[in-house]
């Protein structure tokens, strides 16, 4: 099996004295399509910021590409191909879309090709077109979330993170949500995505882990684990047999 | 080290320093006169450890309740109110700024937080300095105001006034923090919203280590005020006395107890050793040293470990880790 | 004896605060653009402006450059001197995360003013060119020559700051910065970069006040505190982190200065700009100018 | 490891500094064999310029003495040199009080030689009676000084009574009449005194101030007070406030077209920094001083010389200083020991002949008063004025700004 994109092993994070991650391990392979899911508080953000350079891990090792990367900044690990659409979106309000996206390809790598970029991102996303002068806060949920991802891809990820992107947006918008994440992994982007909409997340995903209190309980292939009878009572309540 | 033997090396400690002037002969030693200063400088770091170190805020406007105290005295004495070292009109001078920092306190410290905190007590020690300036005869406008200084015996009284003033000062803090008001206050230094969030009135605990600190530094004010038998505006207004203690207590350990006292005895004695070993460039001293304690000795002397083992100082870092002023992260 | 003068003098008192309100108002956007991404009042502000001054003071007395001239030496240098500051004693602070660098830069203040003492000795010091003591009269009013420059040097300052904000890709990353750290870093703007940056073009800005203040005053290693102190005050009122903020609030201070000397005496000038000051800080935090545009600093 | 390192350092520092400042106040008490003056002057802060040359005299002044073998001390039965100490104050009241502290407790001087300005002086007095040593004072109002009857000081400085006469006797001498004189007096306490001095001058030479108004120390900014002055149309114009405020004061006359016939500087126009600094718009300013080579007393022309060579510019104040220290080293002779209370007796009425300031007479109050000069700005040069003796300088009305 080629060496994958990313492999974590054994990683622990503390925030002050609090342990949020006991040694968490996986590997994601280029090009697939990985969920992370769990009940509030187990800290599945807590991986993708530690992922993204945002949380320094207290130990562990985490490879990407082949080379350690754990402990680096994220000004760095976004240089290296890592980005992420942390929670809330995070964007530049104060800035208009297109300084926003504009930033997005701030890393010499990405600037080169700043302008090829734009266009790629245009095209997945319109209604950037539309509105790139008017001011990012100024915008519909929705909207933002466009373009929060379209932000990180303009430096050209090899591994694209999205933390909630579904959180308080409308389900019709959630819906346009998942299936931009379908396109963008049928054009090769590889994604790990945290997501409390297990359903969706589970479905869109080719494997997916289950995180609980910090650690990693369970793993295996997304529709498995939508059909497994456990997850469905812990996580999803009394859904209807089927949908 | 059990909290009994740190109390008792206090009251040695006290009893030691209070043998001094038997020994020297307190009217020509220079001894007794740097620890008379240096035991002001306690108190007043105490009096900024206390508001700085256990609520977080940052105060610059300690040498407008210093000043204030002093003009208490200056105008209570002037007008036959206070007598000469009058323990009454020392409370007085101790009270006035109390209320001040009160009354100035609330609005300030439930509005304002940080560096904007900071910013407003600087504007209020100018504020005060430019009111004396110009208050006309009651405060002797520019001139500042004189004090008979015949009444002058012996440099005695002053130098035990200064030591109970320091141990009242240091005493004062150790209690504050060790009984159940200190939690509280430690709580709103540490993490505001938290501390709310359950029931702890922020802007009380705030509000009142404010005042007590102000009473301390009125205190100081009017002791120095009766030792110089002359209030001037620039002088007792001026920024030095809140920039020393500051400097004291970061070199000595903000957020401990005994951090600001070996604070400010260190730096005393080497701010007189500059002015007599180097005079010319001797001001320059005091800038180098300022950016040398931040950026080596961040938690100050009393956190290094070579201390940590012999006084068990606090194991964490310098509670003013003072985000609000340094890094961004929400 | 208060007597409303004839409109041509109110007039003149307008035009001299504005005049004078643009000296304030340029140490005011070095101070903006440093706190608008570092969090810090760069108290030491009015003695690197002094630095600066003597700079202008000694190329015009050895090399006989004239002060305007000597700009294009002084804003290099400043900005190099700025990066340079920020290297050596800012960098570590501002990682180790726990110090108020508000300290660092009083210590500063303290060292440079006493080795500008030691150095050049505390004589005052005051340029003379055929302009200095010079006064334009236009449609009835006096205009000291040296701050109407001030006045123009502020301008532009505060259009080639706010372009550089706007136009360029590094000015947008400054903005982002100031408005969103952690974001910032996710695409992949290292905080230290930003900062460097903001401080070095600070310093350089504090030359160019250095150089408009070589030419209209005569000055001494510890005439810089008041501008910091003033240059605050601008701050406050014009809102805190924004460029063109910082020089409004610059020339209404000057204006308010202006009048209270007028209609008061000096002494209270300064207590009315105090006292405009702190109401600002508690009722407005965000300053006069800024659209309170929801982005409420605590 | 770092943190071992710097805690051994501090230890160390530590106990250099302590044992030093042991060292220090211990000095036994050795066979006395020299004279030990301290004074305590402003080497850094606002007061620098003024205190260095104040600092120059004095030095000069010791050196003078000790070339002659020093001083004879009937008590101690020999000849001592004298030895200056000098300790800098930083222009901060409170710490010129620590200076004098030093001085006496530290360095164990005999006798304490004056600082400079009323500000500096009256707190270190205060401290020097505190310890009952002679304190040799200059530099401070008489009335102020006075009023604090101090029983271990003597002062030395511009006699008040007669203080006003150097100005409005040269403004009656000028052939243009002038009719509104004005007064900005800076906001301190010698502002404060010699303002209200000059006060009382104008009403007895029979003038009414059109403004008379205090000055903010150290502002930016003086347009508002020249329009103040414009719309009272003032010809004369009477001005206390440092070099720095003054120039920039003076250039916002040129730039605002303010321009009087007569510009009297306290304080802020003697310096030659000033001179430097305004250029020709110094031309016609008038200055104070409290001596001048010119004037023929002993040494007088030899002291200004020996100063223009050293620092090649003039100075109106270093005579004072330095008959300041010749009176005191006449006055230790005279006592014949070193105890302050005999050498204060010994200058309380004593008179003093032949000083660069001619002869000094002290009241029985303790207080000898000379007559402030007035001089004129020429070509770089400062004319002497008033006193007017025969070879004086026939002052010159300043002309509007554009007729120059």
């Amino acid at each position: 099996m080629a060496n994958p994109l990313l492999r974590v092993s054994d990683l622990n994070v503390f925030y002050g004295d609090a342990q949020a991650l006991w040694d968490i391990g996986f590997h994601v392979d280029e090009g697939g399509v990985y969920s992370i899911i769990g009940s509030n508080g187990a800290g599945k953000s807590t991986v993708l910021r530690t992922l993204s350079g945002l949380v320094r891990p207290a130990s562990g090792r985490v490879e990407f590409l082949g080379s350690r990367v754990e402990g680096k900044g994220a000004d760095v690990m976004v240089d290296l191909g890592i980005s992420l659409v942390p929670e809330g979106r995070g964007l530049f309000t104060g800035l208009t879309v297109l300084e926003n996206l504009e930033l997005g390809a701030f890393t010499k790598r990405a600037r080169k090709k700043s302008a090829k970029t734009l266009e790629w991102v245009n095209d997945l996303f319109p209604i950037i077109e539309t509105r790139k002068d008017q001011q990012a806060g100024k915008m519909s949920g929705g909207e933002q979330q466009m373009v929060a991802i379209g932000r990180a891809l303009m430096s050209r990820p090899r591994l694209l993170m999205l933390d909630e992107p579904s959180l308080g947006l409308a389900p019709l918008i959630v819906k346009t949500v998942f299936e931009i994440i379908r396109t963008l992994n049928e054009q090769k982007v590889t994604i790990l995505l945290v997501e409390q909409n297990i359903h969706q997340a589970l479905k869109v995903a080719d494997r997916a882990l289950v995180l609980k209190t910090g650690r990693i309980t369970m793993t295996g292939k997304g529709d498995e684990l939508l059909a497994d009878p456990e997850i469905q009572k812990a996580y999803m309540g009394t859904l209807r047999k089927g949908t | 080290m059990k909290r009994k033997t740190r109390i008792g090396l206090l009251i040695l400690v006290t009893a030691l320093f209070a043998a001094v002037p038997l020994i020297l002969d307190s009217e020509n030693s220079y001894y007794v006169y740097f620890l008379f200063m240096a035991f002001t400088y306690i108190a007043l770091s105490q009096s900024w450890n206390l508001v700085a170190g256990y609520t977080g805020q940052i105060s610059l406007g300690l040498h407008a309740f210093f000043g204030l105290g002093a003009y208490v005295i200056a105008i209570g004495w002037g007008k036959e109110i206070i007598g000469f070292l009058d323990p009454l009109g020392m409370v007085l001078s101790g009270l006035i700024p109390a209320i001040l920092a009160v009354a100035i306190g609330i609005p300030l410290l439930s509005k304002l937080r940080g560096d904007y905190f900071a910013l407003g007590t600087l504007g209020l020690g100018e504020i005060l300095r430019l009111i004396f300036i110009q208050g006309g005869a009651l405060t002797g406008g520019s001139a500042g105001l004189m004090l008979p200084s015949s009444s002058y015996t012996s440099m005695l009284p002053y130098y035990f006034i200064a030591l109970f003033l320091a141990v009242f000062a240091t005493a004062v803090t150790y209690l504050m923090v060790k009984s159940s008001l200190g939690w509280a206050l430690i709580s709103v230094r540490d993490d505001e919203t938290a501390a709310a969030a359950n029931g702890v009135n922020v802007l009380k605990y705030k509000v009142l280590a404010f005042t007590v600190g102000a009473f301390m530094a009125g205190l100081c004010g009017s002791l120095q005020a009766y030792y110089l038998f002359h209030v001037h505006p620039q002088n007792f207004f001026g920024l030095n006395w809140t920039l020393y203690p500051i400097l004291m207590c970061v070199m000595g350990g903000v957020g401990s107890t005994i951090g600001p006292v070996i604070g400010a005895v260190f730096l005393s004695a080497v701010f007189e050793l500059a002015k007599i070993l180097l005079p010319e460039i001797h001001p320059i001293f005091s800038g180098v040293l300022i950016v040398l304690t931040i950026i080596f000795l961040p938690d100050g002397l009393v956190r290094l470990r070579w201390f940590r083992n012999i006084f068990e100082g606090r194991k964490t870092e310098s509670p003013i880790n003072l985000k609000l002023f340094t890094g961004k992260e929400k | 004896m208060f007597y409303l003068p004839p409109i041509d003098i109110l007039l003149q008192i307008m035009i001299n605060g504005i005049l004078f309100g643009a000296m304030y108002g340029i140490a005011a956007i070095g101070l903006s653009l440093i706190f608008g991404t570092m969090q810090i009042i760069f108290i030491a502000q009015g003695a690197m402006i002094i630095l600066a001054a003597y700079g202008t003071f000694w190329l015009f007395h050895f090399f006989s450059m004239d002060p305007y001239l000597s700009i294009i030496v002084i804003f290099p240098v400043s900005v190099i001197f700025g990066l340079g500051l920020y290297q050596v004693l800012f960098r570590r602070v501002a990682r180790a995360g726990k110090f108020p660098s508000l300290l660092i830069a009083f210590g500063l203040m303290v060292l440079l003013e006493n080795l500008m003492s030691v150095l050049f000795t505390p004589n005052s010091r005051g340029l003379r060119t055929s302009y200095t003591a010079f006064g334009i009269s236009a449609l009835g009013l006096k205009i000291s020559f040296t701050r109407l420059m001030a006045f123009i040097m502020a301008i532009l300052a505060t259009t080639g700051v706010s372009l550089f904000l706007k136009k360029t890709l590094i000015g947008k990353a400054v903005r982002a910065a100031s408005e969103n750290l952690e974001s910032a870093t996710l695409v992949g703007i290292t905080p230290h970069k930003v900062n460097m940056v903001t401080f070095g073009i600070g310093i350089g800005l504090a030359g160019l006040a250095g150089v408009a203040t070589a030419t209209t005053y005569s000055f001494g290693p510890y005439f810089g505190f008041v501008f910091s102190l003033k240059a605050m005050i601008a701050l406050a009122l014009g809102g805190m982190g924004s460029v063109v903020g910082a020089l409004m609030g610059g020339v209404l201070l000057g204006v308010l200065e202006s009048y209270g000397a007028f209609f008061l005496t000096g002494g209270w000038a300064d207590v009315i700009s105090y006292a405009a000051f702190l109401l600002v800080l508690m009722f407005r935090p965000e300053g006069l100018f800024v659209r309170s545009s929801g982005s409420e600093r605590p | 490891m770092m943190e071992k390192k710097i805690c051994i350092w501090s230890g160390v520092f530590f106990l250099i500094m302590v044992l030093s400042l042991a060292g220090f106040s211990t000095v036994s008490a050795k066979e006395k064999n020299e004279i030990l003056i301290g004074t305590h002057l402003s080497l850094s802060g606002g007061l620098a310029m003024a205190a260095s040359e104040q600092a120059w005299a004095y030095e000069q002044a010791t050196a003078s003495i000790n070339k002659k073998g020093g001083i004879f001390v009937k008590e101690l039965g020999k000849k001592l040199p004298v030895k200056l100490i000098v300790v800098d104050d930083e222009s901060d009241p409170g710490k010129a009080a620590a200076a004098v502290e030093k001085l006496i407790k530290l360095q164990k001087v005999d006798l304490i030689l004056s600082g400079h300005s009323t500000p500096l002086t009256i707190p270190s007095m205060v401290t020097s009676e505190k310890y009952k040593k002679y304190y040799h004072g200059t530099t401070c109002l008489i009335p102020v000084w006075a009023g604090q009857k101090f029983k271990w000081s003597t002062m030395f400085f511009i006699d008040m009574p007669t203080f006003p006469d150097a100005a409005y006797n040269v403004i009656k001498s000028l052939p243009e009449k002038v009719t509104r004189p004005a007064m900005l007096m800076e906001d301190t306490m010698d502002g404060r005194g010699l303002g209200g001095v000059l006060r009382g001058g104008a009403e007895a030479f029979g003038y009414k101030l059109a403004v008379d108004e205090p000055w903010a120390v150290g502002a930016k900014d003086y347009s508002s007070q020249i329009l103040k002055l414009k719309a009272n149309r003032v010809d004369a114009l009477l001005v206390f406030g440092s070099p720095e405020d003054t120039v920039t004061f003076i250039r916002q006359m040129k730039e605002s077209d303010f321009s009087v016939k007569y510009l009297h500087g306290y304080k802020g126009t003697w310096t030659a920094e000033f001179k430097d600094a305004m250029g020709k718009e110094a031309q016609y300013v008038m200055c104070d001083g409290f001596w001048s080579e010119t004037y023929p007393y002993p040494g007088a022309k030899e002291l200004g010389a020996q100063y223009t060579k050293e620092f090649k510019k003039q100075s109106v104040s270093i005579g004072a200083f330095y008959a300041t220290a010749q009176i005191l080293y006449q006055a230790i002779e005279r006592a014949g020991s070193l105890d302050s209370a005999k050498v204060r007796d010994a200058v309380i009425g004593g008179e003093f002949k032949g000083t660069v300031m001619g002869d000094v007479k002290y009241g029985p109050d303790g207080s000898a008063g000379f007559q402030v000069g007035t001089f004129q700005w020429w070509d770089g040069k400062q004319q002497q004025v008033y006193p007017f003796l025969d070879g004086s300088w026939q002052t010159k009305v300043m002309p509007p700004w554009n007729k120059r």
